[in-house]
């Protein structure tokens, strides 16, 4: 059984130009949902963005879940129940549809995130049982 | 099976995607203002060909692509 | 030789005319039945019913030959169980074996919301005419055996109305049984002749345009299913309507042994067993508007799936055929008959997944419209000016479909 | 997904026994069903000519509990139970016992494998086998299909997507190319006497003489088998006799008056009639990158119209029974095949077709096109197709499990699992009215939008003033379509100048999403949306002490009725909304998830001497229907607009353009056909749904209603539909007056308090 937790980050709506010239502090994560959305993750609490967003929504965000797996691990619990083809450069974002639940993959070189919004924890950990 | 191709998840299967419908157009020959908010409120071109239409990826980035598809086609193959 | 092949009716094809009195374009049920009626009520037999392919070929013969009334506001509950009752006295009527089955219909409810519309339901089916009464778990398993209550430990089914009438009957029969008598009064059906235009008068159409000539019309019926939008573009008719998919499948042949109908509110599927004991099941149709008739595997697995967890013997069956059909679905999910605002244009559209069990009904309204000039009272709540008019007829939750 | 050059080929079995019928029935290594029951000289199904390669349905059989299996397709394992199918009415329908809940519905658990190719070749014979090799040469991905190597193509779906189905799961072929190699099946035989045990295609004969079975005294007619010993007959096919068995064929050479006929006595016929491409998945995927070669694409010669005997074998239609339906009319293919129901069964027309089309040909003068050919070409179960299919996900709150622990039944309403009731649903009530309660209002829909033109859109999405509310200040409001009908309601909170937070109901949220984000983009407009529904949860702290209870929280200060505000409660950082759905004081605590549990048991803890308790939507839909409020999507119907639903004081006429206006304009100008109203009458309380009759007639239903403790009578909202609106009604053969909502504190001041 997967033990998804709270993956705490930040989250930004602002526009596409502001997010592409986004100043992270080192070794922090970023996942860009979309042009006009990141959630991010940071190495230690407290480090957090604040150029060039004049009127972005800037909110702390704990409402996701998730679990860091191997590769082994991904290819045999998350793949099988994937309909799609998961990107080939790395890391990468990759969001849809895992056993039928909205998630997300964050895929790193040697590792991956399973990503989903905490109400649909309890149906993702049981269809990836 | 019937694909999307999302400019910002890449291609996924029909089941991530909320059908949003075309654009709602109403055909000059209507003049009168009144018939004309009737025929944009209800009523629809349903072309069997080329249409352009609005999907929303729900499962993923959940954003709006606009898709030009062929209706008289199987599938959601995007025509130019 | 088997008790299938059909071995009573006779179909009397006849050459074209130039001029008829109403042309129906159309050869499914609906069109035919208006034909029917037309002969037989009305006595107007100088009719020609034009089909494109051969009669039955679109979604009178692609449905799940479903009859029931247990609609969800006063208007569709009388034209529906009237329909189902004209259903119950079509075989005497034609002397034809159209396979006509009374089984009774489930509707399960998993969810209180459910429960409370189905309760909703009831009541007011009982108040138009319609036999339909809420029932518990258990005396639903004891209308349907085979039905696991946990709906597959996922959909925990707490309670189900039951609609008494339902039926079903053998769909291609139906369209023959009408096709026989509307023929024998002499009314001609005229199959592979597309109507490729319409001919005007001023603002009036005044017959139809086929590959093998113009055929004059006194008033010309769109009967069509699935491509109703393109007929009526030719008359200058907008269309509250768009085109879906609707798919289905069945089995191989089992043993008789599924009594009832059954469906679901929340699933939106149906099952139900042929007199030749496939079982036949549907689900809702695709979301987006197509006109082709592809079938998707999509819908195969979502379908198997909703099915197997209310009826687990279905598990182990075999999937022998899958298909589909288009359907025009209107915006208020009620169905469009009627004045067109054209003269000399008529509809009768907006059949969505809905048109098999209204195809007697429809038919006969249709004839008497067309007869007497004048919308019968059972017609007016769906003439097409009701969204001019702010009165369109919502029903979804009855149509057994999203 | 994976990729994979070669479905994975099964492993061979021994010899051993299997079970025909409660039998023992030994078979050989690597005999199949049909094959074995040839052996101990049975006929694996009811009779009727044998392919052996899967092309016809006469070995069906019950194999392992699932019927309409083909046992020339099956292998044999040791004490594999096989029933045959009864001559009539069908295999039986095998009831299920009353599953364990708590296991997936699935019992077998069936693999789904999932790989993706350039190309996927199905059929192993010469030509799919080179096809396959070349593409591998030049560099391509192939993946090499054949039933014989336990990979049964199911369909060809769009995309092209492959549906391959063995023994060990399912797998879902993505390719960018399909070529079909399947090949070509022998034509059966349509005479009298073609229904009897002991017929053979040469192939099928072929297949028994390698495995070392007997075929007894073999007659062959037609183009004889290769290395089978048997006595060739010349001249063409006129009956076959026996009684179950064959025990004589009957061929003619020479035509007409010159014709003899010949009986040769044969305990095996062997037939070598000819051959018709095998080309179902050819047919099935017509629109899609699919290439067809070898004999699949040939155009083999029609067999000769037959005269007698059985067409279809599957349905059991002879030549008698399309002479009667074309005698009656049904005189083109497709007439033929639905009046007959020849080529409806097992193998979809594989056997009939080219003689179904030979006889139409006699009839008409024309050869007709095939029937078209559907998914599914080969076995494949209900279970198979739902393997790892999920249906909609069930979302949870943060709060789920304090719901259970309490004893809540929970129910699912609007994609959400939510409280119903807590057990004591009058405790529940009056715990709202005149004390505190909490509810988990999680659900909501929350968007933050922002940004220089956000007022602009706020005053084009709704229909009442959006500008002039001031920062800190809330405010509810429709959303309508362009019809003008309400699609669903919430509140409008100011933050700052540029910046609001929106509610939505539970089941409407997504739609909302999608609707803000769709008209932004149409219309262009500088605003950024974060969607907070699922990183928010939500509590409705109610009930005239609920001040009193977030006073022990921590919350000195509270926002005034349609205020909110930004505050700590209980040390959980709270966007504190002051609104009122109940009818009593309301401040709803959105806060983040994670947050959620403790927030809740801090408040349960401090507020245990003020007769605190949860309420569920039992008691929600209830307090609320006191107060007047309608549910959207409860109250309302497709085509309610604010007129219709006593709501014109929610819109702003004066507004030059909002979403739904024109329409609203022009249906002002309709008479007044609709209107949702109160309700009050005497108890018991009428069943929602309830019709609603006025003189004898049916003018409108109940939409809510509720049993009022506090006011001690029923009340409801309802629909008049029938004009001119009636004063007078009756509901469950009783009278009610209609009136106007609210029942209860009409002045709103409790809301206030």
């Amino acid at each position: 059984m997967l033990a998804l937790e709270t993956i705490p980050g930040v989250r930004a709506a602002a526009d596409a130009a502001a997010i592409d010239g986004m100043v992270v502090a080192e070794g922090a994560v970023v996942l860009r949902f979309a042009p006009d959305e990141v959630f991010i993750m940071f190495p230690k609490p407290g480090r957090e963005l604040n150029e060039g967003f004049a009127q972005a929504i800037i909110a702390r965000e704990t409402g996701f879940v998730g679990c860091w797996l191997t590769l082994e691990e991904l290819a045999a619990r998350v793949v099988a129940h994937i309909d799609w083809a998961l990107p080939v450069e790395r890391p990468a974002l990759a969001q849809g549809l895992v056993a039928g639940v909205p998630a997300k993959l964050w895929l790193e070189s040697g590792r991956a995130l399973l990503l989903c919004a905490a109400p649909y924890a309890h149906e993702l950990t049981e269809r990836l049982r | 099976m019937p694909e999307l191709d999302c400019p910002n998840c890449g291609l996924r299967p029909i089941e991530e995607f909320t059908f949003g419908g075309e654009r709602p157009s109403v055909p000059d020959r209507i003049t009168d203002p009144l018939e004309r908010d009737v025929d944009y409120a209800w009523m629809h071109d349903n072309v069997n060909g080329a249409t352009s239409e609005r999907w929303f990826h729900a499962a993923g980035c959940r954003r709006w692509l606009t898709v030009r598809r062929n209706t008289s086609l199987t599938g959601m193959t995007p025509v130019e | 030789m088997n008790e299938f092949v059909e071995t009573i009716l006779a179909l009397e094809w006849h050459k074209p005319k130039p001029a008829y009195d109403v042309v129906i374009i159309g050869g499914g049920g609906h069109g035919l039945a208006t034909a029917y009626y037309l002969a037989t009520r009305h006595g107007i037999t100088n009719v020609a019913v034009l089909e494109a392919n051969y009669i039955g070929s679109g979604n009178s013969g692609r449905n799940t030959t479903i009859i029931r009334a247990n609609y969800g506001i006063p208007e569709s509950i009388r034209f529906y169980q009237h329909s189902l009752e004209l259903y119950g006295t079509l075989e005497d009527e034609t002397g034809c074996w159209i396979m006509h089955s009374t089984k009774g219909l489930l509707w399960l409810a998993h969810t209180e919301s459910a429960m409370r519309a189905e309760r909703a339901r009831c009541l007011l089916n009982q108040a138009c005419g319609a036999e339909t009464v809420m029932v518990t778990p258990e005396e639903a398993r004891s209308i349907c055996p085979q039905l696991d209550l946990s709906g597959g430990g996922r959909y925990p089914v707490l309670g189900a109305s039951y609609h008494v009438g339902a039926a079903t009957a053998r769909h291609d029969r139906v369209v023959w049984a009408y096709a026989q008598g509307a023929m024998r009064k002499g009314v001609d059906v005229l199959q592979h002749t597309p109507v490729t235009g319409l001919l005007r008068d001023g603002e009036r159409v005044v017959g139809v345009e086929t590959p093998n000539g113009p055929i004059s019309a006194g008033l010309v019926l769109s009967a069509v299913g699935g491509n109703v939008s393109t007929v009526a573009a030719m008359a200058d008719v907008r269309l509250p309507i768009r085109t879906h998919p609707l798919q289905a499948f069945v089995t191989n042949a089992y043993a008789l042994g599924f009594g009832p109908i059954i469906s679901d509110t929340e699933l939106f599927c149906y099952v139900s067993q042929t007199a030749r004991g496939q079982m036949l099941m549907g689900a809702e149709f695709d979301p987006q508007p197509s006109y082709s008739l592809g079938s998707s595997y999509n819908f195969l697995q979502s379908c198997s799936a909703k099915v197997t967890h209310l009826l687990p013997f279905l598990r182990d069956l075999r999937i022998l055929r899958q298909w589909t059909g288009i359907c025009d679905i209107s915006t208020d999910f009620s169905p469009i008959m009627g004045e067109t605002g054209v003269p000399g244009f008529l509809v009768t559209t907006g059949w969505g997944t809905w048109g098999f069990k209204a195809i007697p009904a429809g038919g006969e309204q249709m004839a008497e419209l067309i007869a007497t000039g004048r919308t019968p009272a059972m017609l007016e709540p769906f003439r097409l000016d009701r969204f001019a008019r702010e009165l369109p007829m919502a029903d979804q939750g009855s149509t057994g479909t999203r | 997904m994976q990729r994979a050059d070669r479905h994975p080929a099964p492993a061979l079995a021994g010899p051993g026994r299997i079970v025909v019928d409660g039998a023992p029935v030994p078979y050989q290594a690597g005999d199949s069903v049909a094959m074995a029951l040839i052996r101990a000289g049975a006929h694996p199904g009811r009779g009727g000519t044998l392919c052996l390669a899967g092309d016809c349905g006469n070995c069906v059989a019950e194999v392992d509990g699932i019927a309409w299996i083909r046992t020339c397709q099956a292998d044999c394992r040791p004490g594999l139970a096989v029933e045959r199918h009864p001559a009539r009415g069908g295999p039986p329908l095998h009831p299920v016992a009353q599953p364990d809940v708590t296991r997936p519905p699935v019992a077998r658990r069936i693999p789904v494998r999932r790989v993706s190719v350039d190309l996927v070749v199905i059929g192993a014979g010469e030509s799919g086998t080179a096809a396959a090799a070349n593409a591998r040469l030049r560099g391509r991905t192939v993946l090499l299909l054949d039933a014989r190597e336990d990979a049964e193509v199911v369909a060809i779906y769009g995309g092209p997507t492959v549906i391959v189905r063995s023994s060990t799961g399912m797998t879902h072929v993505h390719a960018r190319e399909v070529i079909v190699a399947t090949g070509a099946a022998e034509l059966h035989p349509v005479c009298p006497g073609n229904g009897l045990r002991g017929l053979l295609t040469g192939r099928a004969a072929e297949l028994l003489h390698a495995a070392g079975i007997d075929l007894g005294v073999a007659v062959a007619v037609g183009e004889p088998p290769r290395d089978v010993p048997c006595t060739v007959v010349a001249g063409r096919l006129v009956r076959i006799e026996g009684t179950e068995r064959v025990s004589a064929v009957v061929t003619a050479t020479g035509e007409g008056l010159a014709a003899a006929e010949v009986r040769t006595p044969c305990e095996t016929l062997i037939l070598g009639l000819g051959r018709a491409p095998r080309d179902l998945l050819a047919r099935m995927s017509t629109g899609e990158p699919v290439a067809v070669i070898g004999p699949a694409a040939e155009s083999f010669p029609l067999p000769p119209a037959p005269t007698a005997g059985i067409v279809c074998p599957c349905a059991g239609i002879g030549v008698d029974d399309l002479e009667g339906v074309w005698q009656r009319g049904f005189q083109e293919l497709e007439l033929v095949k639905r009046a007959s129901l020849a080529g409806t069964g097992t193998c979809q027309g594989s056997v009939c077709l080219p003689h179904v089309r030979a006889w139409v040909a006699s009839k008409s003068g024309t050869v007709p096109e095939p029937f078209t050919a559907r998914p599914a070409s080969r076995q494949v179960t209900l279970a198979e197709a739902a393997a790892d299919v999920h249906l909609d996900v069930f979302k949870r709150t943060p709060l789920h499990d304090e719901h259970l622990a309490l004893g809540g039944r929970l129910d699912r309403f609007g994609g959400w699992w939510r409280p119903w009731t807590y057990g004591d649903h009058v405790a529940e009530y009056w715990a709202v009215r005149e004390g505190v309660s909490l509810g988990d209002v999680s659900t909501l829909g929350k968007l933050i939008v922002s940004g220089p033109d956000v007022v602009e859109l706020l005053e084009r999405i709704y229909p009442n003033r959006v500008g002039n509310l001031g920062p800190g200040r809330s405010r509810y409001a429709l959303l309508l379509n362009e019809r003008g009908h309400v699609i669903d309601d919430g509140m409008i909170c100011r933050e700052t100048e540029t910046r609001f937070v929106l509610t939505f109901t539970s089941g409407g949220a997504a739609n909302a999403e999608m609707w803000l984000r769709d008209w932004i983009e149409t219309w262009g407009l500088k605003v950024q949306v974060m969607d907070r529904t699922m990183s928010l949860a939500a509590i409705n702290v109610t009930g005239p002490l609920a001040g009193q209870l977030l006073g022990r929280a921590g919350l000195a200060d509270p926002p005034r009725y349609l205020a909110h505000a930004h505050a700590e409660v209980a040390g959980v950082p709270c966007h504190v909304m002051r609104l009122s759905f109940t009818g009593e004081a309301s401040f709803e605590l959105h806060h983040p998830v994670d947050r959620s549990v403790e927030l809740w048991r801090t408040l349960l803890d401090l507020g245990r001497d003020l007769g605190i308790r949860p309420h569920g939507l039992r008691n929600l839909f209830g307090l609320r229907l006191e107060k007047g409020h309608v549910i959207v999507g409860m109250d309302t119907e497709l085509d309610s607009t604010p007129h219709r639903l006593g709501m014109d004081w929610a819109v702003r006429m004066d507004k030059p353009e909002f979403l739904g206006r024109s329409a609203l304009a022009r249906t002002a100008l309709l008479p007044d056909s609709r209107r949702l109203i109160g309700l009050t009458m005497t108890s018991p309380v009428p069943t929602e749904g309830s019709p609603i009759w006025s003189d004898g007639e049916i003018v409108g239903h109940v939409t809510s209603s509720f049993d009022s403790p506090l006011l001690g009578r029923a009340v409801m909202l309802g629909w008049l539909k029938r004009t001119p609106f009636p004063e007078a009604v009756e509901i469950d053969g009783r009278r009610a007056t209609v009136t106007r909502p609210p029942f209860y504190d009409p002045e709103g001041l409790r809301a206030r308090a």
